[in-house]
């Protein structure tokens, strides 16, 4: 069992990491330049991780692959329909919240009433959402409207705008988790969906909130990565499937269920980020670049794990 | 006994086991010698298993010394295997088979030096063996998946593997409460064989709450109080109430706890299910009968129907009470507060965030009138001991405010005098309005009930009432149709 | 006379613009082909994941559909050998393009991908005689193209003043390569250009803007949104630069190949295919013909085909 | 009849019929040429599926194993090739590593998931180190193995058939196998009993590693070379087709029997949505929908959860 801290490690991977990569940076400005960048790519890691955080809280079996896929639909749905014109921002969001919803409600109808185990049922939702963002744009890479564009691409008080939305969801996850009485019910469905069941909670709802809840923050994230990098691409998001898995259990998550940790998905997204700049800086090529990364999850893990088991 | 030159099979001196500042075991001493049954009797978190663990090397002592077969070692890891060696092998009391395996299968796990050689048939012939020898009658097929058996069936094979022949014979069986979620006539039948067992020289200890089988088989009893051993002796000394009494449990013994105080007067009819089980407001209803007959799913049913897989009520119908602890109740990753809590949660809460001072409020006041043996409710649940967890499910559904209570088999695995404490509870709650659905392996327990439906086959065999409520008609009534089949 | 025969497309991605581009090629050729007679099928097959072994499988599948001819963009130049020489042992014309085999049996129309990394530093040479910083931005690592592209580029280097200061993995992927820029950029000394294989050079403009650097020259990829950056760019600041890439319509080229060698036609087994080069004096003309969000294309006819087969000749 | 039949019954149905619908569509594939068409490339799938199968079978689940399958291709395509001692002496190197993880897992408590999906990086970068360009050819013999022309059945049918004999005998008959599967099930009453359960995870580990080596080298033999990216898909493929055959995450309840059925079920599926024609659009959907039509047809097979 990973102990309760374990995401202090991921913390200090992430500071060394950002250490060690700016011993090679030249520029005065390349220290706050590097965080920022780090900020601003680490919040899309946030938010799906946060969804994907919940989902694998759910327990053994639990985890949405369809992350990628719904990001790409709910960014090509909704860019298409704002079509760069400005005033139709709101009504953007508001589909990519729906499409999030949709796709969420067709992973958990797999789930739930065809009894297909999630990871190849989102899979293979995941497929389906793919389709449809082909079929409905054809790979046409529409703009952002501008205001939206200058938003996620800008920052207040010093800090990325991605940031602040990322942080505000990840507040509220970890008030959902902490504090609210959903929280309990979904770590006691976690850990044994039978005993919780019969001591009152919900499951079902429960298991619904969940998938749902992820589909629409991955519609939120993909939203906001195409705004960011302007447009929807039919393959954004793709990176988002193992780095979502990465950053919950790098952040200290028990995968096992029923222990979830939010400030650790922040310091395992900024991991993730910084490993990549740090080997790039220093002119490693992909091999030894990979390699490293997996190693240095692997310690991390390793070292965030506690001696000895229980008798 | 005197005279003779027995070596003794373990020996313990001056043993201590602490887990970080919890004491489990102090200074006990203990000797075992061929041909005697040792009963072993304590309340909750008395120190029984964790006994147990040091007599078959699974745990190392912190203190003193454990020498097998009159030979001392040193108490480091190679126990487990010098245990082995010495034929002792262990039930114990949270059941250990791998549900996946079919029974067969599971003869093979304890068994480390098996030949290979056609070795499915051999352990059906073993296991069928022994299962025929402690058990006579039963229809348990070697080769079904565990998990598919229910679970007084799985405690039979569990107890069978351990009679059953290796090339080690046993000399030591440690049953720790076997007959846990047995009924009465398959107690029995264990009952009988252990005594034959150590007839024929072989040894046990034998860990129970049930007095009554503890005097039925034990050659010496040692009563275990907060980690000593307080009393060994022969069990001709011992009388039932003395032996409460050693056990240190301080439970008034008033009259209101008997069966004799049964009411006559009960509320409007408040359950109804269709296989005809009903139930009054106040009434304390049993389900008896042979277990696995369907009692269980009849509760699990009632509390399904009646609760929703969608959303939580904060006035719920029915609260359900496991007794397959780690199946159906306990969160292995949860403090003891947040496991007792886990039901009532919508209840105390005025918003959707967790009340934490009505949560710590609603845990203190069922620590005190329960008695949780713990210092500090913030302890992970599996730190208790098995009865100790259990009161926290207990608690957990008695906290609430529900007018139906379902409990399945809910005293497996507590103490005498919590047993008695919670009977007076149960009676209490009745009293002010609340229905009890009441599934249990012993009679004792169902003799508390007001009216009692025996299930055969998965259906109701039989409704007592009143001085019809005897052991003897129970009995007639689990088996009659099973003799007519036959 | 081939219009009994049947061709089939095996494509092994379509989560990017270009493919789609190249799809909807097909699909206009083969629609017209079928209709004018020239041959009875032309069906497009795209595998869900982009992996060689499904589109081995693919192929296989085209073998036992009893497919005259097949046209393929390969995963990998070597990983669908067995299966391409399962359909040449069972009678099938193959014909690859863009990624091709290395299979002898079959046909190859391939682009000059070294030469596109060459010509990118080339052009940068020229504009920049005393050479300066560079930093490249690799595709996915372990495959073909990546490994032509950035082997031309660092060829053409070591004849220049320039050297390679930074080198990512954009995977082609937009935000996948403005990631990696933003996470190397601070470590950077002043960059003069950025080479690229197409597709992330609006990425990596973006990146350089938030980071508050100056704009260095950025080789594009022919992706509308480029283009279109480029155009503002130009309008504004008379930013100059190149765009290069291997047009999506060479499936109708290769599509034309194989119905010419079905019809019996003597066809060298390597032919080679421009890439489409947009620049600073063709920006607005490519622009007017490209769709909003595609990428600028060059559809072949039977005749373009014909005449570059006399050609390689 | 137990609930072990009633849960191979389902994926050797579910292959029935498709294999019916694929010989009604397409009746040339009912060849020895036309089944070694089908399902020739199945042969590395199955593998893979197997080793994902002994993770699943002690409660650990293996992200890594589509890099590692690369991996062990691109020595097979490259070191195997020229230097066979040194070829194998790496292939046998990774097998240990591959116990070694299995046995840290279990010491230290680790959650398997992210432990395999670190070391998938890891092979990764391996494989692009060892060839960073697709390239390298398949041993002689190999090749040959793959190709083989055997009687009366394809290579493709016959490999896949003894590797099920192979590990049902392995895994459901033999006494090790039994406390493999038992460390699924009750990792504690294992260890009560005596066992090094870190023993036998790290076994279970390395026999998976085994068939991963065993895969990347079909795979070569049947593409004739490797690249680093020429498996990725076999890790959701390994987990798919285990679940297909009747396994589960956890509990330890696997079917050998089943997990090649599903490999192959998985395989003749995609060929099946290519003999439909469909367009182009809904070709990548339609691999979802058909997964989703397959599992969907466990619903009528598992009987209802006992509880919930
Ligand atoms: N792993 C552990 N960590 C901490 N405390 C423990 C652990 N195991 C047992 N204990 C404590 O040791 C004491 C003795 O426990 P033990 O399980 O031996 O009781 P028991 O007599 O078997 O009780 P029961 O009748 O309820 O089974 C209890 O107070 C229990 O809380
Ligand atoms: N479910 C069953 N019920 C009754 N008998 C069975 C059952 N399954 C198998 N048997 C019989 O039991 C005998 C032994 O079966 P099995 O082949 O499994 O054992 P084995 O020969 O010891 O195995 P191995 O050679 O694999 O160690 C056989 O005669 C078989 O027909
Ligand atoms: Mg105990
Ligand atoms: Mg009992």
């Amino acid at each position: 069992m990973v102990s309760r801290k374990a995401w202090i490690w991921a913390y200090i991977a992430a500071g060394a990491t950002y250490i060690a990569t700016l011993m090679v940076v030249s520029s005065s400005g390349g220290a706050g330049a590097l965080l920022y960048a780090a900020f601003t790519f680490a919040s899309f890691a946030v938010i799906v991780g946060v969804g994907q955080m919940f989902v694998v809280t759910l327990g053994p079996g639990n985890v949405d692959l369809s992350i990628p896929a719904s990001m790409t639909l709910a960014a090509t749905l909704s860019l298409k329909f704002m079509a760069t014109d400005g005033s139709l921002v709101v009504p953007g969001l508001a589909i990519a919240i729906g499409v999030g919803l949709g796709c969420g409600l067709f992973n958990f109808s797999l789930i739930m009433l065809l009894r297909i185990p999630p990871i190849i049922a989102t899979l293979s939702s995941s497929f389906l959402f793919q389709s449809l963002a082909i079929w409905s744009n054809r790979g046409l890479r529409i703009k952002p409207p501008e205001v939206l564009a200058d938003f996620s691409t800008g920052g207040t008080f010093g800090i990325p705008n991605a940031a602040w939305v990322a942080l505000l969801v990840s507040v509220l996850a970890w008030c959902v988790l902490e504090k609210a009485i959903a929280g309990r019910w979904i770590l006691a469905t976690g850990q044994n969906k039978r005993a919780a069941r019969l001591g009152g909670v919900p499951v079902n709802a429960v298991r619904f909130g969940v998938y749902v809840s992820c589909a629409v923050l991955a519609g939120v994230a993909g939203f906001m990565l195409a705004s960011f990098s302007g447009g929807a691409n039919l393959n954004m998001g793709t990176e988002y499937m193992l780095m979502s898995i990465a950053v919950v259990v790098i952040g200290g998550s028990s995968i096992a269920g029923g222990n979830s940790n939010v400030p650790g998905i922040w310091a395992a997204a900024l991991f993730m980020f910084l490993i990549v700049s740090m080997l790039n800086s220093y002119g490693l090529g992909a091999g030894v670049r990979l390699m490293l990364t997996g190693l240095i999850i692997v310690s991390v893990v390793v070292l965030a794990s506690k001696r000895g088991r229980r008798v | 006994m005197i005279g003779t030159q027995k070596v003794p099979i373990i020996t313990l001196a001056d043993v201590g086991v602490s887990f970080g500042a919890v004491k489990a075991l102090n200074d006990v001493e203990l000797t075992i010698l061929p041909g005697e049954c040792v009963g072993v009797v304590g309340h909750n978190g008395a120190g029984k298993s964790t006994l147990v663990n040091v007599i078959n090397g699974r745990l190392s002592s912190t203190r003193g010394d454990v020498s097998y077969d009159g030979e001392q070692s040193a108490a480091d890891f190679r126990n487990a295997l010098l245990a082995r060696n010495a034929g002792i092998r262990s039930v114990f009391q949270e059941l250990s088979l791998c549900p996946n395996l079919t029974v067969l299968e599971n003869y093979r796990i304890p068994y480390r030096n098996m030949p290979r050689r056609a070795w499915r048939r051999n352990a059906a012939s073993a296991v069928r063996a022994s299962l025929d020898a402690v058990f006579p009658g039963n229809a348990i097929d070697p080769y079904s998946v565990v998990d598919d058996l229910p679970i007084a069936d799985r405690q039979m094979v569990e107890i069978a593997i351990a009679f059953s022949r290796r090339d080690i014979d046993a000399r030591l069986v440690i049953l720790d409460e076997p007959t846990s979620s047995l009924d009465g006539a398959i107690a029995d039948q264990l009952l009988a064989y252990i005594k034959k067992f150590c007839a024929d020289g072989g040894s046990i200890i034998f860990i129970s709450h049930m007095m009554g089988e503890i005097f039925d088989v034990a050659s010496r009893i040692v009563v275990m109080k907060d980690g000593f051993i307080t009393q060994d002796n022969d069990a001709r000394h011992f009388t039932r109430d003395g032996l409460v009494d050693a056990m240190g449990h301080v439970v008034p013994d008033t009259a209101e706890v008997t069966g004799a105080k049964r009411r006559q007067e009960f509320g409007p009819e408040v359950l109804r299910m269709e296989n005809g089980l009903n139930a009054r407001q106040g009434e304390v209803v049993g389900l008896a009968g042979l277990a696995g007959h369907g009692q269980a799913e009849a509760l699990a049913q009632c509390f399904l129907a009646r609760t929703s897989d969608w959303s939580a009520s904060r006035d719920p119908a029915v609260v359900f009470v496991a007794g397959d602890r780690s199946r159906d109740g306990v969160m292995p990753l949860w403090s003891i507060m947040r496991n007792l809590s886990l039901q009532t949660l919508v209840e105390f809460s005025r918003t959707f965030l967790v009340d934490r001072k009505a949560e710590r409020k609603v845990a203190d006041e069922w620590h005190r009138k329960i008695g949780i043996k713990t210092d500090d409710l913030e302890n992970p649940i599996l730190s208790l001991s098995g009865g100790n967890q259990q009161k926290v499910l207990f608690s957990r559904a008695l906290a609430s405010s529900a007018p139906i209570v379902v409990m399945d088999d809910p005293m497996r695995g507590v103490d005498v005098g919590t047993k008695k404490e919670v009977y007076r509870m149960i009676r209490a709650e009745a009293e002010k309005g609340r229905t009890f659905l009441w599934y249990s392996t012993e009679t004792d327990e169902i003799l508390e009930c007001d009216r009692v439906f025996v299930f055969r086959d998965s259906e109701i065999a039989a409704e007592l009432q009143g001085d019809q409520i005897t052991e003897e008609n129970m009995l007639r009534a689990s088996f009659e149709m099973q003799e007519a089949g036959q | 006379d081939t219009s009994e025969k049947k061709i089939a497309l095996s494509n092994n991605y379509a989560g990017n613009s270009w493919r789609q581009a190249m799809l909807e090629s097909w699909g206009k050729v083969a629609y017209m082909a079928i209709e004018d007679g020239h041959v009875a099928a032309a069906d497009a097959f795209t595998t869900s994941e982009n992996q060689a072994t499904e589109q081995a499988a693919q192929i296989q599948n085209m073998i036992l559909q009893g497919y005259d001819a097949i046209v393929v963009n390969a995963a990998s130049p070597t990983a669908i050998n067995g299966a391409v020489k399962e359909a040449c042992d069972a009678g099938i014309t193959v014909v690859s393009f863009d990624g091709i085999v290395t299979e002898p049996c079959a046909w190859r129309i391939a682009v000059d991908f070294k030469q596109m990394g060459r010509d990118q530093v080339k052009y940068l040479a020229e504009r920049y005689p005393e050479g300066g910083n560079l930093l490249e931005i690799r595709g996915l690592a372990g495959v073909f193209v990546d490994d032509e592209i950035s082997a031309g580029i660092h060829e053409e280097v070591a004849n220049t003043e320039f050297k390679i200061v930074g080198s990512v993995h954009g995977d082609w992927a937009q935000d996948v390569a403005q990631k990696a820029v933003a996470g190397i950029l601070p470590s950077l000394p002043e960059i003069k250009a950025v080479v690229t294989q197409g597709g992330d050079g609006y990425g990596a403009a973006q990146a350089f803007a938030a980071a508050d650097r100056p704009t260095p020259t950025i080789v594009m990829g022919n992706r509308r949104d480029e283009l279109d950056w480029w155009k503002e760019q130009k309008d504004e600041n008379g930013y100059e630069t190149t765009s290069l890439s291997i047009a999506p319509g060479v499936s109708t080229l290769a599509f034309w190949v194989a119905q010419q060698v079905l019809d019996g036609k003597e066809v060298p087994k390597d032919l080679t295919v421009p890439f489409l080069r947009v620049d600073q004096d063709t920006l607005e003309e490519i622009l007017a013909e490209t769709p909003v969000g595609s990428v600028a294309n060059v559809e072949y006819s039977l005749d373009d085909a014909k005449s570059l087969i006399e050609s390689a000749k | 009849m137990s609930r072990d039949h009633l849960r191979i019954l389902l994926p050797v149905l579910s292959l029935a019929i498709l294999l019916a619908a694929v010989f009604y569509m397409q009746p040339r594939a009912m060849s020895y040429f036309g089944l070694n068409l089908l399902f020739n490339l199945a042969v590395p799938v199955v593998l893979a599926t197997i080793a994902q199968m002994m993770i699943l079978m002690v409660n650990d689940i293996d992200l890594s194993i589509g890099t590692f399958v690369s991996f062990c291709a691109c020595i097979t395509a490259t070191f195997v090739q020229t230097d066979p001692v040194v070829g194998y002496a790496i292939l046998f190197g990774a097998i240990l590593v591959y116990a070694a993880m299995g046995a840290i897992i279990y010491a230290r408590g680790l959650p398997a998931i992210v432990v395999t999906l670190g070391m998938s990086f890891f092979w990764s970068g391996m494989a692009v180190l060892v060839l960073p360009s697709p390239g390298g050819s398949a041993p002689d013999w190999l090749r040959a193995l793959m190709t083989a022309k055997t009687p009366f059945l394809p290579v493709a049918i016959i490999a896949p058939i003894v590797i099920a004999a192979i590990m049902h005998y392995f895994v459901k008959r033999s006494a090790l196998g039994v406390l493999l599967r038992g460390v699924g099930g009750n990792e504690q009453a294992i260890e009560r009993s005596g066992w090094s359960v870190m023993g036998l995870k790290a076994f279970a580990y390395g026999v998976a590693a085994l068939f991963c080596v065993l895969s990347g080298m079909a795979l070569v033999g049947l593409a004739t070379s490797a690249d680093a990216n020429i498996a990725l898909r076999y890790t959701l493929l390994s987990i798919a087709g285990v679940i297909l055959g009747g396994g589960e995450f956890t509990g330890g309840r696997v079917s050998p029997v089943g997990a090649v059925i599903g490999a192959l079920t998985l395989t003749l599926a995609a060929s099946f949505l290519s003999f439909l024609h469909l367009s182009p659009d809904w070709q990548i959907g339609a691999q979802g929908a058909i997964l989703i039509i397959v599992l969907a047809v466990r619903l009528v097979f598992t009987r209802r959860e006992a509880l919930i």
